[in-house]
């Protein structure tokens, strides 16, 4: 086992074993921290796979934004936070059973593809993904119009956003 | 500038004028409409621009102005969106630039901008009228302003917006994303008086009704692009792609892709251009405001539907041989025809003034449907492009009258409905502009002869239908004309002709010049627009002017239409239907009074009184056979010539017309289309009730469902069906 | 050496994670983190494919980014829509949010 | 020319594969290590930053300061963290034990976590990745977590009111942060924090002045020290997200305090400064951390001057500061610099960096004149007579009169 993979594997189940924990815990706040715990696994995969401007996003947007974000939400509504009675429906163990059969499929599916077991190609030389990456968002021959379409899409979530949580003086 | 980039900004105006009144303008009336109508004229001089640079260039039919940029990459290759500037959309350019500008500017006046705000009033529901107190002290009801006076010119910019899109867009997505903007404005337009609950349920009516036909079009959209892998137009409409689609079989009844997607198309527009079956929600349509009932259906909405079919044209005769039509223009052929008929014979029998129209637009895409359908395409883009000038006129005309009766039922407080044509009469003296533009959208609308655009579009249809030798299309929509220029000059003759029939009637008077100048305009083209279109080997008068509208739009296909030879059988028919047809409406209506029935509903009794008080052979004979003969004429004329048999003949004609109406209402529009309408709704309300369990309305439920049967449907895809 | 199998294999638990917290949580707050980690599984796959299968081609990072631009107005426009729905309604229990039905 | 630490890495490196360990065992074990020697030394200079800063501060105040232990008193540092170690741990009632526990900890590994893209020299960094400018922003937020974790898991309304606080602060401030961060950036045309340093000729300070100090102002704001140290207010809140937290655990918030405090002023000194360049620093490598370390000490220095000099302003100030000016500004600015930046392709580097110069000063004029006029009409608003109880007329008169 290569030191590459024991760090993969290593990662992997902090990860995966963060994101059970944040649909079962039943403490909200401590389903964020478990949430965050989980996204920062997904960070070091980002940087696994060579990609560490995302790595770098991920944890601005999810740890710095949202992950805060979801805090003071359920800190905003902290009495429905600790409710008592159970923290998943009654349909909890149809929603497992669909996972666990969506897993199982998942898997399946990939192993009878050709492309499973691709082994990880050198990247190219000499080549900043980062430069690359922007380059092809700001340009025409690029992705320029998804990408400003996401800008004003985030524009008008803002502004959405805003509006709906306005508390309206009577 | 090039002329491409150009029309790039086309729909850019209206947008921009959209967002602009609903972001900032919206507390200023005066604000908004000027940014409404200031965008309608800057996209109305883009268009001419065009139109002139169109029309300059000679050779558009082969090389149209064309522009188009990457809007998403796909793998290796490009989704490409653009604008295509060919001689049918110059044609469409033209007729859309001009009414909606007229709409536009006809809106200032009839939100009665400058009236003073009405006493109590509130958004969601027509104005009420306000009090005001002249210098002597007297009070009087006027009209008052829209409430929601720039929430309206939002809402139509945006509409303008969504139509050019559809105009200008050279591939079948951004025409459909178009059409979709189209259809969410007619349906806010529809329930603009939100308030009522008849305006809620025509526009939800309308939305839903044309969803159906919108969701058909999207599969023959998807299918479309799953099998050519592209919408563009230069693409879809090429040699090999036609053979492709000709050649490829689909799972439905071994019938080709190209009848598949034709159809599909097609059904697409039977629901926006309101074509039988899915016509039902036009006439509700009339709950809106009238400049979006001249919007709707006479400029845009309804004119997109023939639009989207003139356009896919080469899909929908793609395996025409020698001239042979295809299934979907047989269909299409039979469907125009028959909505044709029936719906004149409805109109028929309709009091309000806007329905009446209503369903005679209903009526007039049907003739240009089966125009498609028999081949003719280029007489259906000369009559889509002639409707939509007198048809505008006659819905902003018929709007015009009713704010006329409005305000005078403001001014006496009667409690009548201003839209009923038997509380009108004798408006031609306290409406003079109004009067002459109707009647002259009247007469265009009846085909009158030789002056009118009407006329020229329609022979073009008959005589296309004969030459083709569509014998049932030809009869049908002749006397479907019959019964047009009928129902025209009744509505004409009750509107305007005779004395008022009501006070609100009497005090009427002309509307304000931002209404009259529109229908002026409108006038104009109502009747020159049909000159470009007359046949080169017409008798006399043919040959004064090119017969421009074949030539260049006959240009947009690679194989241009044969031209028709002149013959003397459709102009008589065509003479004598509309003819006919105006003189008898004149006849039977010319005399209605206040109070009185409709002369055709009680054929029985009552019609004696009225026919012994006055008619006009009366006087003519009393005049010729004087006092010696008085004995023979009561007996003989007017007993037994005058009302037995022309009388009778007048009545035979009228009640076969009427109970014809009936029977299609009563039998078929009724038991069938009515009953299949409630039989599908009751069994889906059925349906509902037995299985609403299921929704509770908890959103992750509805998702463990979907999943279930997304792996079901995986399962069985996977185990069943993918097994070599 | 490590191939694309473990990291299709690390994303599709991710996901079914994610899905089980979407379909089961009852709290919504809940039910958006379990989107948060099923959007992040997607993003997992997005980058592993470019990684693995195309290197050259910047696609796939171009929509992770994308997708972090869709995650992040999800998010915002989410509370808002939650601490709304408490004010109005003192919950955000999902399965008690059923105005939709009948 | 090697410098002393990269050869005995090298060195160890050749010890370790002599005792045949892999490869990757190899890199692991020298980054492991890598990382303590720079935490150690780190936190040594950390305290002794408590001795300078009271030092510092006793002498703003005219006072002396600590003197008794040692020569000047500079053991005192060593007796306060006996202190502290020796002290009760108490753990507040209701108080959520993990969280409440890892709070500090995640308070001080954030700071020591920035220093790995500190630049020492041109061959001493921990880390020179390419998204260094935005590997600081990162770690920022986390920063942040570390706050909410200790305000919430304390139990105490004080505590998670001044969590609150300090975190729409530090939020607010991160944008015209961000922005400001994103001038050098655009001028060097990288995110790694080597690429930058190695670019500044000029140091960035004398081409966009502006935005050094609008790093500097949300630097501040981003530390909490006043007049933006709104989260320990002490009047106010007693003593903020840390009101619980005794011994050692306070001693690490502390620590984490001072030493971010420092590494701010070491990034700016990196960013804007030079970091690493001075004379003779491509012939002896070593010199690059001294540099380093007097740079970051003159900016800590003018931290310390901002910080004993102005009083708090209120919350809805700092916000208001933010979001009405500083922000505005900042996006004005980066507006400019690359629009300039994309102008003067060609140009010789002085002329460059004149016009750059010239429109950071002609910005910073105008946003003076504004502000002049601003505050023209808010003193003559608060000077207007309103309909309250107010002071004798002859002394608003006199008031009125000095304006």
């Amino acid at each position: 086992m290569t030191v590459f993979q024991a760090i993969f594997l290593v990662v992997a189940v902090v990860t995966l074993g963060g994101a059970v924990m944040v649909v079962t815990v039943r403490n909200l706040i401590h389903a964020a921290l478990w949430l965050i715990l989980s996204l920062f696994g997904v960070a070091v995969m980002y940087g696994l796979l060579s990609a560490p401007f995302f790595t770098v996003i991920q944890v601005v947007i999810y740890i710095g934004a949202i992950a805060i974000l979801m805090i003071f939400a359920i800190m905003l509504t902290r009495r429905v936070a600790q409710e008592p009675g159970s923290s998943v429906n009654k349909g909890w163990w149809m929603a497992g059973l669909m996972s666990l059969v969506l897993f199982t499929a998942l898997v399946w599916m990939f192993s009878t593809w050709s492309g499973f077991q691709t082994t990880l190609p050198q990247l190219p030389e000499g080549i900043d993904t980062i430069k690359v990456l922007g380059t092809a968002l700001v340009s025409p021959d690029g992705y320029v119009i998804p990408f400003e379409i996401a800008s004003v899409l985030l524009l008008a979530a803002l502004i959405g956003a805003v509006v709906v949580a306005w508390e309206r003086k009577t | 500038m090039e002329a491409s980039t150009l029309v790039w900004l086309l729909p850019a105006p209206p947008l921009l004028a959209f967002f602009l009144i609903i972001l900032l303008t919206n507390r200023s009336k005066a604000l908004s409409h000027i940014m409404g109508v200031g965008a309608a004229l800057l996209s109305f001089i883009g268009s001419f621009v065009i139109i002139v640079l169109a029309l300059q260039s000679g050779h558009l039919g082969e090389e149209p102005f064309t522009s188009v940029l990457n809007w998403f990459p796909t793998g290796d290759t490009w989704f490409q969106i653009g604008v295509w500037v060919d001689p049918l959309t110059v044609a469409t350019l033209f007729f859309v630039a001009i009414t909606v500008l007229m709409i536009f500017l006809y809106s200032v006046g009839y939100h009665n901008y400058g009236a003073p705000k009405g006493d109590h009033d509130a958004p969601g529901l027509q104005p009420h009228g306000a009090t005001v107190e002249d210098e002597h002290g007297h009070k009087h009801r006027v009209p008052s302003i829209e409430p929601m006076y720039s929430r309206f010119f939002a809402f139509i910019s945006l509409f303008a917006f969504g139509m050019y899109v559809l105009v200008v867009s050279n591939n079948l997505l951004t025409l459909f994303v178009g059409w979709e903007i189209m259809g969410l404005c007619s349906y806010l337009l529809i329930g603009f008086w939100y308030a009522k609950p008849s305006a809620r349920a025509a526009a939800i009516k309308a939305f839903l009704t044309t969803r159906v036909g919108d969701v058909i079009m999207l599969l023959g959209l998807a299918y479309l692009y799953y099998l050519t892998g592209s919408l563009s137009y230069n693409v879809i409409f090429s040699e090999e792609t036609l053979h492709m689609l000709t050649s490829s079989p689909t799972p439905f009844f071994g019938v080709s892709a190209a009848v598949v997607i034709g159809l599909f198309l097609f059904i697409g527009t039977i629901g926006k251009s309101a074509q039988w079956p899915l016509h039902v929600w036009l006439p509700d349509a009339m709950e809106g405001p009238t400049p979006v009932s001249a919007m709707i259906h006479a400029a845009t909405m309804v004119s997109a539907g023939v639009y989207l079919v003139i356009r896919v044209f080469p899909i929908i005769s793609a395996g025409m041989v020698h001239g042979e039509p295809t299934l979907t223009m047989n269909i299409m052929a039979f469907i125009g025809a028959f909505t044709g008929l029936f719906a004149a014979t409805i109109a028929v029998a309709q009091n309000d003034i806007k329905r009446v129209l209503a369903y005679s637009t209903i009526s007039q895409l049907g003739y240009m449907i089966a125009a498609i359908g028999i081949g003719a395409y280029v007489a259906a883009a000369f009559h889509l492009m002639t409707h939509a000038f007198f048809k505008a006129l006659l819905f902003l005309g018929s709007g015009s009258v009713i704010h006329g009766v409005e305000h005078g039922v403001l001014h006496t407080g009667e409690d009548i409905d201003p839209q009923n044509m038997f509380n009108m009469g004798g408006l031609r003296k306290k409406m003079p502009i109004t009067f002459w533009t109707f009647l002259i959208g009247g007469l265009a609308l009846s085909g009158f002869p030789f002056i009118t655009a009407g006329f020229w579009s329609k022979d073009e249809i008959l005589a296309d239908a004969f030459a083709h030798s569509s014998w049932a299309v030809l009869i049908v929509l002749a006397f479907a004309a019959l019964l047009t220029a009928f129902y025209t000059m009744r509505q004409i003759t009750l509107t305007f002709l005779g004395e008022s029939r009501t006070e609100s009637a009497e005090h009427a008077h002309e509307s304000k010049w931002t209404m009259t100048f529109p229908l002026i305009f409108l006038a104009v083209f109502a009747i020159v627009a049909g000159w470009p279109g007359i046949p080169i080997d017409f008798p006399v008068i043919g040959g004064f002017i090119p017969n421009f509208i074949h030539d260049f739009v006959g240009e947009t296909l690679a194989e241009h239409p044969e031209t028709i030879t002149f013959n003397f059988v459709p102009l008589l028919i065509s003479l004598g239907v509309s003819l006919g047809g105006l003189a008898l409406g004149w006849l039977v209506y010319k005399d209605v009074k206040a109070g009185e029935p409709d002369p055709l509903e009680k054929p029985l009794g009552p019609i004696y009184r009225i026919l012994k008080n006055k008619y006009y052979f009366d006087e003519l004979y009393d005049f010729l056979f004087v006092r010696p003969s008085i004995w023979i004429s009561r007996q003989f004329t007017y007993l037994w010539l005058d009302q037995k048999i022309i009388d009778g003949i007048l009545h035979a004609i009228s009640r076969v017309a009427f109970s014809l109406g009936g029977l299609f209402r009563n039998y078929i529009d009724k038991p069938v289309v009515n009953g299949f309408g409630d039989f599908v709704g009751e069994s889906v309300k059925w349906i509902g009730r037995a299985s609403r369990f299921i929704q509770t309305g908890r959103v992750q439920q509805y998702m463990v469902m979907a999943l279930i049967i997304a792996f079901g449907t995986l399962f069985y895809y996977l185990f069943f069906l993918s097994q070599p | 050496m490590i191939s694309l199998s473990y990291f299709l294999v690390f994303a599709a638990a991710l996901f079914c994670i994610g899905l089980y917290g979407v379909l089961a949580r009852k709290n919504a707050i809940a039910v958006l983190m379990g989107i948060e980690l099923m959007l992040n599984a997607v993003v997992i796959n997005l980058i592993a494919f470019w990684r693995f299968r195309t290197p050259e081609m910047i696609a796939g990072q171009a929509f992770g980014v994308i997708v972090f631009a869709v995650a992040a107005a999800e998010v915002a426009v989410g509370l808002a829509l939650f601490i709304a729905i408490f004010r109005r309604r003192n919950t955000i229990a999902a399965d008690e949010i059923d105005l939709l039905k009948w | 020319m090697s410098d002393p630490v990269n050869s005995i890495s090298e060195w160890l490196r050749t010890i370790l594969s002599g005792w045949g360990l892999s490869e990757g065992l190899i890199t692991v074990i020298l980054a492991v290590l890598g990382v303590v020697i720079l935490a150690t030394i780190v936190l040594v200079v950390d305290i002794m930053l408590v001795w300078i800063e009271r030092k510092m501060v006793a002498r703003f105040q005219d006072r002396l300061g600590p003197n008794r232990v040692g020569p000047f008193g500079i053991i005192q540092p060593i007796a306060d963290v006996i202190k502290l170690l020796i002290k009760e741990d108490i753990l507040p009632d209701g108080a959520d034990r993990f969280i409440f526990n890892i709070a500090p900890i995640f308070a001080l590994a954030t700071v020591l976590l920035l220093w790995a893209v500190v630049p020492f020299a041109p061959t001493i960094i921990g880390a020179d990745i390419n998204v260094a400018v935005l590997y600081i922003v990162a770690i920022g937020s986390i920063g942040t977590l570390a706050i909410i974790m200790a305000g919430w898991a304390s139990n105490n309304k004080y505590a998670l009111l001044g969590a609150f606080r300090t975190v729409a602060l530090l939020i607010a401030y991160e944008v015209p942060m961000v922005i400001a961060l994103l001038v050098p950036v655009l001028l060097a045309r990288s995110m790694g924090m080597q690429t930058i340093v190695a670019a500044q000729s000029p140091w960035y300070i004398f081409v966009v002045p502006l935005a050094a100090l609008i790093l500097f102002v949300s630097s501040i704001a981003e530390l909490g020290r006043t007049p933006f140290d709104i989260s320990e207010a002490e009047s106010e809140i007693v003593a903020g997200f840390h009101i619980e937290y005794t011994g050692m655990k306070f001693g690490l918030f502390y620590a984490g305090e001072l030493l971010h405090a420092l590494t701010v002023s070491a990034l700016i000194a990196t960013l804007f400064l030079g970091g690493w360049r001075g004379p003779f620093v491509d012939q002896v490598p070593i010199l690059g951390p001294v540099y380093l370390f007097i740079k970051a000490f003159l900016v800590y220095y003018l931290i310390m001057w901002v910080r004993y000099s102005f009083p708090r302003i209120r919350i809805d100030q700092m916000l208001g500061f933010n979001w009405k000016f500083l922000t505005p500004l900042a996006l004005f600015l980066l507006v400019v610099v690359a629009i300039l930046d994309k102008a003067m392709v060609g140009v010789s580097q002085v002329q460059y960096v004149l016009v750059m110069l010239g429109a950071n000063l002609l910005i910073v004029w105008g946003t003076v004149i504004i502000l002049r006029t601003y505050a023209r009409v808010e003193r003559k608003r608060v000077g207007e007579e309103r309909a309250v109880a107010i002071a004798p007329e002859s002394d608003l008169a006199d008031l009125v009169g000095q304006e």
